[in-house]
């Protein structure tokens, strides 16, 4: 428990930095952060003594065992010498940090980032199960992604954050499955469990899978070949997060990954085969590229991708070999190159490039930092009596029985002395060719490093002192650890990998096979240093890397995604027809494996006059539907189909379905009138615009449309068929219903009766959508006419009127003001006199007595409506809307519910069921039955009236009709 | 008569996906309500009973038979309604598209892509 | 059990919606009844899981009439969870109408309209039968056909005739559907059905009705092939309502999958889950390609949305208890990531002087928006399933259950279409909040309040950080709905 | 009702319906649009007998408000395609 | 069979016949004209005497019958001279016809279809 | 009011015609609702003349059982030329005065009426209340009668709306 802090504090001062740092000066907060982090490293050095005693020491909190997930914390030594690499180079990266950034807006930010990478990575490195690790590893990859992109203004910036991104990001999928995997074949996610599994792993038919996955995810965070390419990218980092993240710590992730599992997957021979293989051919890759590298900050990143080679060479070295090697290549690298990065990041800040071509002699003016830069140097170089010789050596001993590896080793460790040679020499020493920044307060982490001539030559940006100090202190690191090797850097070691191990600056037996290729190496590096003028201009064909194959692969998905949208080309007809072929291909498949039997009954011809009158009307119907799409003019198909819903009327009519009928009546008769108004609101040229491209269409596209028609059709055909002999005797719910519908609810009709109440809900809901459809059409359509409003109480109406703005850019075709009917004769005048009043006679008579005659509260409503459509056509919509002034269409429909729902309530309050049959009793005039379904009808009544009159205004008059 | 209705059903099926296929708006709205018809004919073929008398319960004054089935009747009712709330729908949008992008050609509408 | 708190989620809304219909002159009134009404429906469907949590499926007969005869409302888990995600979203969509600055929320049908669209997803939730459950669905389609043809984006006219005509077709297979099972079997009650079903011999049409229903409900999922609608009905919505679409109105198909895989169609569950499994991968890739090169960020959501349907058939057609809750998990969170990105992104797109979210036209339009930036950013990272968001937990949740069904290749398509996530999502963040904005970019000093997603977001970050219940959750839907005994029995009674 | 008149009446009623097919084939036919309206009015008003004679034969006087219903309502889809036809707009 | 029930038939026969008679105008009859003679006249007395029949087999829905003809008396006339307007507004040709006064009138404005 | 009282009483009878229950309870709910309906409607109200209402009524049902035997005329006439093989045509529009000097719209609606249920004539245009343009299927034949008879029935007419002649 007692290192939870280390991990907690960086989080928690994360969240508090950003308020802090208004208050706050930079440096201040760089200093604070600094001593924290400090303050944390000799933590976890006090810790040391307790996992020598204990081993481990770890703490869990149970948070989602479903997924195998557990807040859980593990340390021993391998965690406490990353955490002190982490802390440590943390501090010096914070104090640096403080001094780095000029706009003083930014540094709360970046510096809340930063802690929050650190708790992320000390979580990881600390972690005691699978997905807790991968959550902070996860973490870690975003916190990365936001530090790359930290000056958001720029475009490499983003595209170098995003591409890292990607690759940490897909590598951390694979790395989740093979978690998962690992996981699952072990049946444990804890780590320390996992420890005590390894060989139930290893024999495991997955160990394949989860060993390639794992080291997946693990290749793209370090970096390794091919995957290597984000990390030169995630150069357009603010310097200090390069050093922290970039090189210290977060590309170690996957290093310490493979630390952490190789006890519990290693030493395979797949394991031993692909880490060395991949690590050396990065390694060697690395250090050859680095070398042309211009940018410094190029370079370091690609010194940084060869080491990080060596390093998962080394874990890969069959009976954990190299694993001494590793954790010395850890700590060196860390130092040097941190040192390196912020040594970079103030030559960058006091000249304003980072290119090598253009700098040179810097030692005049900078000569403290030249002077840490060629410590760090030579410990990248190896040049004793650095921790980095004590680490090249490490590694030659290592791979010294592998020739192969030796072989590139060594000449890896050429290449490197002789990029660490130019990294001092071509800066600081020779001429001085710097180009100094010819304004004073530019901002600093804006580069604009080539092409731009506008430099002054005689002055120099100075450092602040820390600048060159937090480098320092990591280079003197490299120095004292070299020096003091046996008694600072042992004991860490042998506790990271759980034995004694003995380290030494010089071989204590005398000059070794190792030290002479070490010391050769030194001597060759120098060799090409000095012959870099030459090698320099060569022209090298540059070898297609994984950035290539990364943006290939981006560009193709593009294009197959460019490809799928191309299907999604706005045209409904096709839409639909891809849909209905699907269905066709789904259902037929469906239909062929269903047998359907034909019994001989169904098969039988007529057998009454109701059935010649079916006949008739069915092929009435559908003669009149196939002319509804043969005739071309809108209103004869129209009227087809009118002639073809009466016909349905009538089938149901005689199957008998008298409320059925009725309603279908209604309707039909209400979907001709719609349809005309249509018609007439629809300008002419528009549809003969569309229906000379009706039969216009190609020949091939009638084709297939009557394809999928005939083939839809013989599919539902079919399975009407099937359906129809499928009819279950007895069935029982209707029984039940025509049981029960006089008894329970007291009506004759039963049908009244399930619309009413036993099925009460479908009704309320049915009327519920047919309101909010006619209040859409009077949304869509209406404009505002101030004063016309309706109102329940009386108030002004604004001025301001949204609709009537959303609606200027729809009215571009004025209404005619006046109109004059001819229509309107005292003949039709004098029908429609006598036709409303009669329809709403017949329209309470269906509402009162609805549970005894075909029709309701719905029919009811629509009867009302047809009737004042009547008016409207023959007295015009003005003159309709003088006369019935209550006709506000809106508000009825909103009155028409809220009755509809008030007798789904009443019940409520009587202690009954939502929508209960509520009788009242004691009440009988004129055998009308008062219960609550009154209410019910009279609301549905209202609703569809009021639904019905708005469609048909506010289609018909959209710029005169009330809104609501 | 089972096998007519279904043929029948099958038929008026094939026609309002034909007519729902059209370019033209009003037209394809006609499909849609043909289509809405063809299923209002499914349901009363798979009624429970093949009924001779309306499905009325008066002790007093009923014919004999067997009376259809009343569910089917109440479930087509409620489709109806449903299906004509959207008719009528449909046909506001149709309104609202020739009013402001001057077509009723559904091919026109396809600024909506990609 | 009968409980009155099963109405709640459905009816109150309607009532509210009635309410407010008739007192459209009055806005302000017009949308507290909104507001409460979407929190007292909220309210009722967590006071429903609740319940649910005691171990009880409740059930409310409607009018009383027991059911098969009646029409009876059930919630048992599956519903309940389910409802408690499109209640909390669409609370919240409430919340961000009352402070959007579109005009056609000023509309008088505006409230009505949305609570309606509510009520008829939790009805088509909790509705023990299957008329009814059409009937609702039917509620939601034309409220919000309705809400997107008056968006203030003149487009939305055009994207909700194309639905209407596209959703047409699935009323029509829902329809046929329901009419092949009602002639089988006489009833409409799915618990019914389920228990006639359930004996062992297949009638002449379960198989053709299955075929049905899937279909309808894939096509209100907006899954491959019946797809073309969906892109551009979700984002031509007002922001309110296309948060809403993209993310719950989305999920009554996967509800309805779900519900007729595990209640009614158990034999016809194999073939179904095969053809999820491939119809999910083909929406996964299509999705997420679709929303790398869309050109609108609001369209981009609309096609992850399509891809992230995808991800939840792909667990229901695994199939294993592990994947359907993971299935479970994932449609949840989904939902409350999909409707606070495409909040964000609405928020952004109310300050510029078009309202759009065109990409070509947002750029940097974010910059100085650190809070939705933000906001944005974390809404990122759970869609892409990064630690610790809500997202994480359900890409992990679906991973074991692709493990579980040993589905290798599934399962490596699922996981690897995660990067196309990271890809969009990121690259769109730092397109719209990083990047400096091309040209004169003049923004409106206000636009719609960020609050309602940062709520969400909020749930998001909790979610991921304590996200054991909804797990724990989930496994017991999957585990009751391995049983529909205690469905049928809590419905039929016996 | 006695078997005879059962079967008189219900060969008047096969006798409507097939009368609805001529009309049915002036809709169709035309020429004019007046013509088909007044068929379509025509099929109307056939349809009122017809749903008589079922309200006849089925022995349920209620059917007869079906009727009431159509000829109403067949009026105003008459009188909107006639202004229609005739002014090119409905109201 | 009661006597009612025979002069019932007998109306009821009436009716059809001069439905037939009515629909065989629509089909034979030259122009709409003449045809709206046919159909709005015949139909209406073929119904009547239909509706009349019905009457006396069903007593008990004789109010309702006789309702609905005096509905159709008010509307079928209402419908006929309706469609004759719209027709003789769309210049629809009267054939073989003798003589037109109102023909000498202005024009009215003719629309559309 | 008290014209709309009395206009209740034939639509309280239609409303026991269309609900079928001949009872004083359902006459009394018809009158009631009927009352409601023309409040809603708000026909235009005339004066109430009660010592002219017995000759309105019996006007109006001598211009019914007219109008039966007019439309029973106007049947087998159409019947007889439809059946018969030329049809006897002759047809044509012929303009028709109402002969109502007061030009009142609803005489000239009720002539139209009659007119176009009558034999062979129909009414195709009202012209101000002042002219009745007729489609007839024999235009010599109608021309010989129609004013004579248009005569007699703004006679009638003009009873039954009740107007001093
Ligand atoms: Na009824
Ligand atoms: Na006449």
């Amino acid at each position: 428990m007692e290192f939870v802090p280390v991990i907690v504090v960086p989080f928690v001062l994360a969240l508090a930095i950003v308020p802090a740092s208004q208050r706050l000066r930079p440096e201040h907060q760089g200093w604070g952060l600094a001593a924290v982090l400090a303050i944390l490293f000799g933590w976890l050095l006090a810790l040391l003594p307790t996992i020598g005693e204990q081993g481990a020491v770890s703490a869990a909190i149970s948070w989602m065992p479903q997924i195998g997930l557990n807040l859980s914390l593990y340390a021993d030594g391998l965690s406490v010498l990353f955490a002190l690499v982490i802390t440590g180079i943390g501090a010096a990266v914070m104090l640096y940090a403080g001094y780095y950034f000029e706009d003083a807006r930014q540094v709360g930010r970046f510096f809340a980032l930063l802690l929050a990478f650190t708790g992320s990575m000390l979580a990881v490195v600390m972690a005691g199960n699978l997905l807790t690790l991968f959550i902070a590893w996860e973490l870690t990859s975003i916190v990365s992604f936001l530090l790359i992109s930290f000056k958001g203004s720029d475009a490499d910036a983003r595209a170098g954050a995003l591409q890292a991104l990607i690759i940490t990001g897909g590598g951390g999928l694979a790395l989740l499955v093979g978690l998962l995997l690992a996981g699952t074949a072990a049946g444990t996610m804890e780590l320390s469990d996992l420890l005590a599994k390894s060989d139930v792993l290893r024999s495991h038919p997955w160990y394949g899978a989860i060993a390639v996955l794992i080291l997946a995810g693990s290749f793209s965070k370090s970096a390794q070949f091919p995957l290597h390419f984000w990390l030169p990218g995630a150069m357009a980092a603010p310097t200090p997060a390069s050093a922290f993240l970039h090189s210290a710590t977060m590309v170690k992730a996957g290093v310490y990954l493979l630390a952490r599992l190789s006890p519990i997957l290693g030493d395979t021979p797949l394991w031993n085969t692909v880490l060395p293989v991949v690590g050396l051919l990065t390694m060697l890759i690395g250090a050859a590229v680095a070398l042309r590298q211009r940018d410094l900050k190029g370079i370091l990143a690609y010194t940084t991708i060869s080491q990080l080679g060596a390093l998962v060479a080394l874990i890969g070295l069959p009976e954990a070999a190299g694993i001494k090697a590793a954790m010395v290549g850890i700590l060196a690298h860390a130092l040097y190159k941190g040192a390196l990065f912020l040594i970079v990041g103030a030559v960058d800040h006091a000249t304003g490039t980072r290119n090598i071509d253009e700098l040179g002699g810097l030692w005049r003016k900078m000569p403290a930092l030249a002077g840490v830069t060629v410590v760090a140097g030579l410990s990248m170089a190896g040049v004793p009596p650095l921790f980095g010789f004590v680490a090249k050596e490490t590694l030659l001993e290592a791979v010294i029985a592998e020739p192969l590896a030796l072989a590139v080793v060594v000449l890896s460790a050429t290449l490197t002395v002789a990029v660490a040679f130019r990294l001092i020499w071509d800066i600081f020493g020779g001429k001085s060719r710097a180009r100094l920044p010819q304004e004073e307060h530019r901002e600093h982490d804006s580069h604009h490093p080539y092409g731009d001539d506008a430099y002054d030559y005689s002055h120099i940006h100075t450092l602040p002192g820390p600048m060159t100090a937090a480098p320092g202190l990591l280079a003197g690191l490299s120095l004292i650890a070299g020096i003091g090797i046996g008694a600072l850097v042992t004991p860490v070691v042998s506790l990271a990998i759980g034995k004694t191990v003995s380290l030494y600056l010089l071989p204590p037996d005398g000059i070794n096979q190792a030290f002479v290729l070490s010391i050769a190496a030194l001597a060759a590096g120098a060799a090409i240093f000095a012959t870099r003028r030459v090698w320099l201009s060569w022209n090298l064909p540059g070898l297609p890397g994984g950035e290539q194959i990364y943006q290939y692969l981006v560009s193709r998905v593009e294009q197959i995604g460019d490809v799928l949208l191309r299907s999604q080309g706005g045209k409904i007809r096709y839409y639909l027809a891809a849909i209905l072929l699907t269905v066709v291909a789904l259902l037929s498949t469906a239909i062929t494996r269903t047998t359907i039997i034909y019994p001989a009954e169904m098969m039988a011809g007529v057998a009454s006059a109701a059935d010649i009158l079916e006949i008739v009307l069915l092929v009435l119907a559908l003669v009149a539907t196939l002319a509804s799409i043969l005739l071309e003019r809108h209103l004869l198909a129209a009227m087809a189909l009118g002639v073809a819903g009466y016909s349905i009327g009538g089938i149901f009519l005689l199957e008998p379905a008298p409320d059925v009928a009725l309603v279908q009546f209604l309707i039909e008769t209400l979907a001709t009138v719609l349809i005309i108004i249509i018609l007439a609101r629809t300008s002419e040229e528009e549809r003969r615009r569309a229906i000379t491209r009706l039969w216009g269409q190609t020949n091939t596209g009638l084709k297939r449309d009557v394809l999928i028609s005939v083939t839809l059709g013989v599919a539902v055909g079919f399975f009407a068929l099937a359906a129809v002999n499928s009819r279950p005797t007895p069935n029982t719910i209707a029984a039940w219903h025509l049981e029960n519908a006089l008894p329970q609810v007291g009506v004759k009709d039963v049908v009244a009766g399930i619309i009413t109440d036993f099925r009460g809900t479908d009704t309320l809901i049915e009327i519920t959508v047919f309101g909010m459809a006619a209040l859409g059409v009077l949304t869509m359509l209406a404009r505002p006419n101030p004063g016309k409003t309706w109102s329940l109480f009386r108030r002004p109406e604004t001025s301001e009127s949204p609709i009537k703005d959303a609606l200027q850019e729809d009215a571009e075709r004025p209404e005619p003001v006046v109109y004059r009917s001819h229509f309107a004769d005292p003949v039709t005048q004098l029908a429609a006199g006598l036709v409303l009043p009669f329809a709403m006679l017949i329209g309470l008579a269906h509402l009162l007595y609805a549970g005894a005659a075909p029709g309701d509260g719905f029919t009811a409503g629509v009867i009302g409506g047809l009737g004042v459509a009547l008016w409207f056509v023959v007295y015009g919509y003005e003159e309709t809307k003088r006369r019935l002034r209550w006709l506000h269409p809106g508000p009825l429909i909103g009155i028409g519910l809220t009755l509809a729902f008030a007798n789904a309530i009443l019940p409520l309050i009587f202690g009954r069921e939502f929508l209960a049959f509520t009788p009242i009793d004691g009440f009988s005039l004129a055998d009308i039955k008062l219960a609550s379904t009154v209410l019910f009808e009279v609301g549905i009544c209202l609703t569809v009236f009021g639904g019905v009159s708005a469609i048909l205004e506010a289609i018909s008059h959209p710029m005169e009709v009330e809104p609501l | 008569m089972n096998i007519l209705f279904a043929l029948a059903t099958g038929i008026m099926f094939a026609m309002g996906v034909f007519q729902l296929l059209r370019r033209d708006l009003i037209k394809a709205g006609m499909g849609f309500y043909i289509l809405f018809t063809a299923i209002n004919l499914l349901f009363l073929a798979v009624g429970a009973y093949n009924g001779s008398v309306p499905a009325y319960v008066d002790a007093s004054s009923r014919p004999a038979g067997q009376p259809s089935d009343p569910l089917v009747q109440a479930l087509i009712l409620t489709a109806i309604v449903i299906s004509f709330g959207s008719y009528a729908l449909l046909l506001g949008l149709i309104a609202v598209s020739s009013r402001r992008f001057k077509t009723v050609d559904s091919d026109e509408l396809d600024q909506l892509k990609g | 059990m009968p409980n009155v708190l099963l109405i709640g989620p459905i009816f109150i809304p309607l009532a509210f919606a009635a309410l407010g219909v008739t007192l459209s002159r009055y806005r302000t009134l017009q949308h507290g009844f909104g507001l409460i009404g979407g929190v007292l429906a909220w309210l009722s469907s967590i006071g429903v899981l609740l319940e649910n949590l005691q171990g009880n499926i409740l059930t409310y007969r409607l009018g009383g009439w027991p059911p098969p005869f009646g029409i009876v409302l059930v919630g048992d888990l599956l519903a309940s969870v389910f409802a408690v995600m499109a209640t909390t979203v669409v609370a919240a969509g409430i919340l961000y109408a009352l402070g959007c600055k579109d005009k056609c929320v000023r509309y008088p049908a505006f409230m009505p309209l949305f609570l309606a669209m509510g009520a008829g997803l939790n009805g088509a939730l909790y509705t023990g039968d299957i008329f009814t459950l059409f009937v609702f669905i039917e509620l939601m389609v034309i409220t919000s056909v309705i809400l997107v043809a008056i968006s203030d984006n003149r487009l939305g006219l055009e994207a909700a005739i194309k639905y209407l005509f596209i959703s047409a077709m699935g009323t029509l297979f829902l329809l046929i559907g329901i009419a092949a099972l009602y002639a089988t079997f006489g009833t409409l009650n799915m618990a019914d059905i389920g228990r006639l079903l359930a004996n062992d011999q297949r009638p002449l049409l379960a198989q053709a009705a299955a075929v049905l229903l899937m279909c309808a409900f894939l096509l209100k999922s907006a899954v491959f092939p019946f797809h073309f609608w969906q892109p551009d009905f979700h984002t031509t919505a007002p922001t309110p309502i296309g948060s809403m679409l993209s993310s719950v109105v989305v999920k009554v198909g996967i509800y309805g999958l779900i519900r007729m895989m595990t209640l009614m169609f158990t034999a016809e569950a194999p073939l179904i889950q095969e053809l999820l499994i491939i119809l999910g991968i083909i929406g996964i890739f299509f999705g997420s390609l679709g929303a790398l090169r869309t050109y609108d960020a609001k369209r981009l959501l609309a096609y992850s949305t399509f891809g992230q349907i995808g991800f939840i058939l792909v667990g229901i057609g695994w199939g294993t208890a592990a994947a359907l809750s993971g299935a479970l998990v994932y449609a949840v969170n989904h939902a409350f990531v999909k409707s606070s990105l495409l909040m964000i992104t609405g928020v952004v797109s109310s300050r510029t002087m078009t309202k759009t979210a065109r990409l070509s036209e947002i750029g940097g339009a974010g910059k100085a928006l650190a809070v939705t930036s933000g906001l944005y950013f974390l809404g990122g990272l759970a869609l892409a399933g990064v630690p610790p968001l809500n997202g994480f937990v359900s890409k992990v949740a679906l991973a074991r259950g692709g493990i579980s069904a040993g589905h290798w290749l599934a399962l490596g398509l699922v996981v690897g279409a995660g990067v196309i996530t990271v890809l969009y999502m990121f690259r769109t963040w730092q397109w719209i909040f990083q990047q400096p904005p091309a040209g004169e970019l003049k923004l409106k000093p206000v636009g719609d309040s960020p609050l309602a997603p940062a709520l969400l977001i909020g749930l998001c970050v909790l979610l991921g950080l304590y996200a054991a219940p909804l797990l724990d959750i989930a496994a017991r839907t999957v585990s009751q709905l391995s049983n529909p005994q205690l469905y049928i029995r809590a419905v039929l009674g016996g | 009702m006695s078997d005879a008149a059962n079967m008189l009446v219900q060969a008047g009623l096969t006798v409507m319906v097939i009368l609805l097919l001529p009309c049915a084939y002036r809709v169709l036919s035309g020429p004019t649009p007046a013509d088909r309206l007044q068929a379509t009015d025509t099929i109307t008003t056939l349809l009122i007998g017809i749903i008589v004679l079922l309200a006849l034969l089925q022995d349920s006087s209620f059917v007869i408000d079906i009727s009431l219903a159509l000829a109403a309502f067949g009026l105003v889809a008459t009188l909107a395609v006639a202004r229609y036809l005739a002014e090119g707009r409905v109201f | 069979m009661v006597i009612g029930e025979v002069v019932g038939l007998i109306l009821l026969g009436t009716g059809v016949f001069f439905s037939a008679v009515g629909i065989i105008g629509i089909i034979r009859l030259p122009d709409v004209y003449t045809r709206i003679h046919a159909s709005g006249k015949v139909s209406t007395l073929g119904i009547i005497s239909l509706l009349a029949g019905t009457a006396l087999m069903m007593p008990e829905a004789t109010l309702k019958l006789i309702v609905l003809a005096l509905f159709l008396l008010t509307t079928a006339p209402v419908a006929s001279h309706a469609i004759a307007a719209a027709a003789y507004r769309q210049g629809v040709p009267r054939a073989g016809a003798v003589r037109d006064d109102l023909a000498a009138r202005a024009e009215r404005p003719a629309t559309t279809e | 009011m008290l014209f709309y009282m009395l206009l209740a009483v034939p639509m309280a009878l239609i409303w026991v015609g269309i609900t079928d229950r001949i009872m004083l309870d359902g006459a009394l709910v018809g009158y009631g609702l009927s009352l409601g309906v023309l409040v809603l409607l708000r026909p235009q109200r005339r004066k109430v003349n009660w010592r002219r209402l017995p000759d309105q009524l019996v006007a109006l049902a001598i211009y019914i059982v007219e109008l039966f035997w007019d439309i029973v005329l106007s049947g087998v006439d159409v019947a007889r030329r439809v059946l018969s093989p030329d049809m006897r045509l002759k047809p044509g529009i012929i303009a028709v005065p109402t002969q109502d000097p007061l030009e009142s719209p609803i005489i000239a609606a009720l002539s139209a009426d009659v007119i176009t249920l009558t034999p062979g004539e129909l009414v195709v245009e009202l012209e101000d209340n002042r002219v009745l343009y007729v489609h007839c299927l024999d235009v010599d034949a109608t021309t010989a009668t129609i004013d004579a008879e248009q005569a007699r029935r703004i006679q009638l007419f003009g009873r039954i709306i009740g107007r001093s002649s």
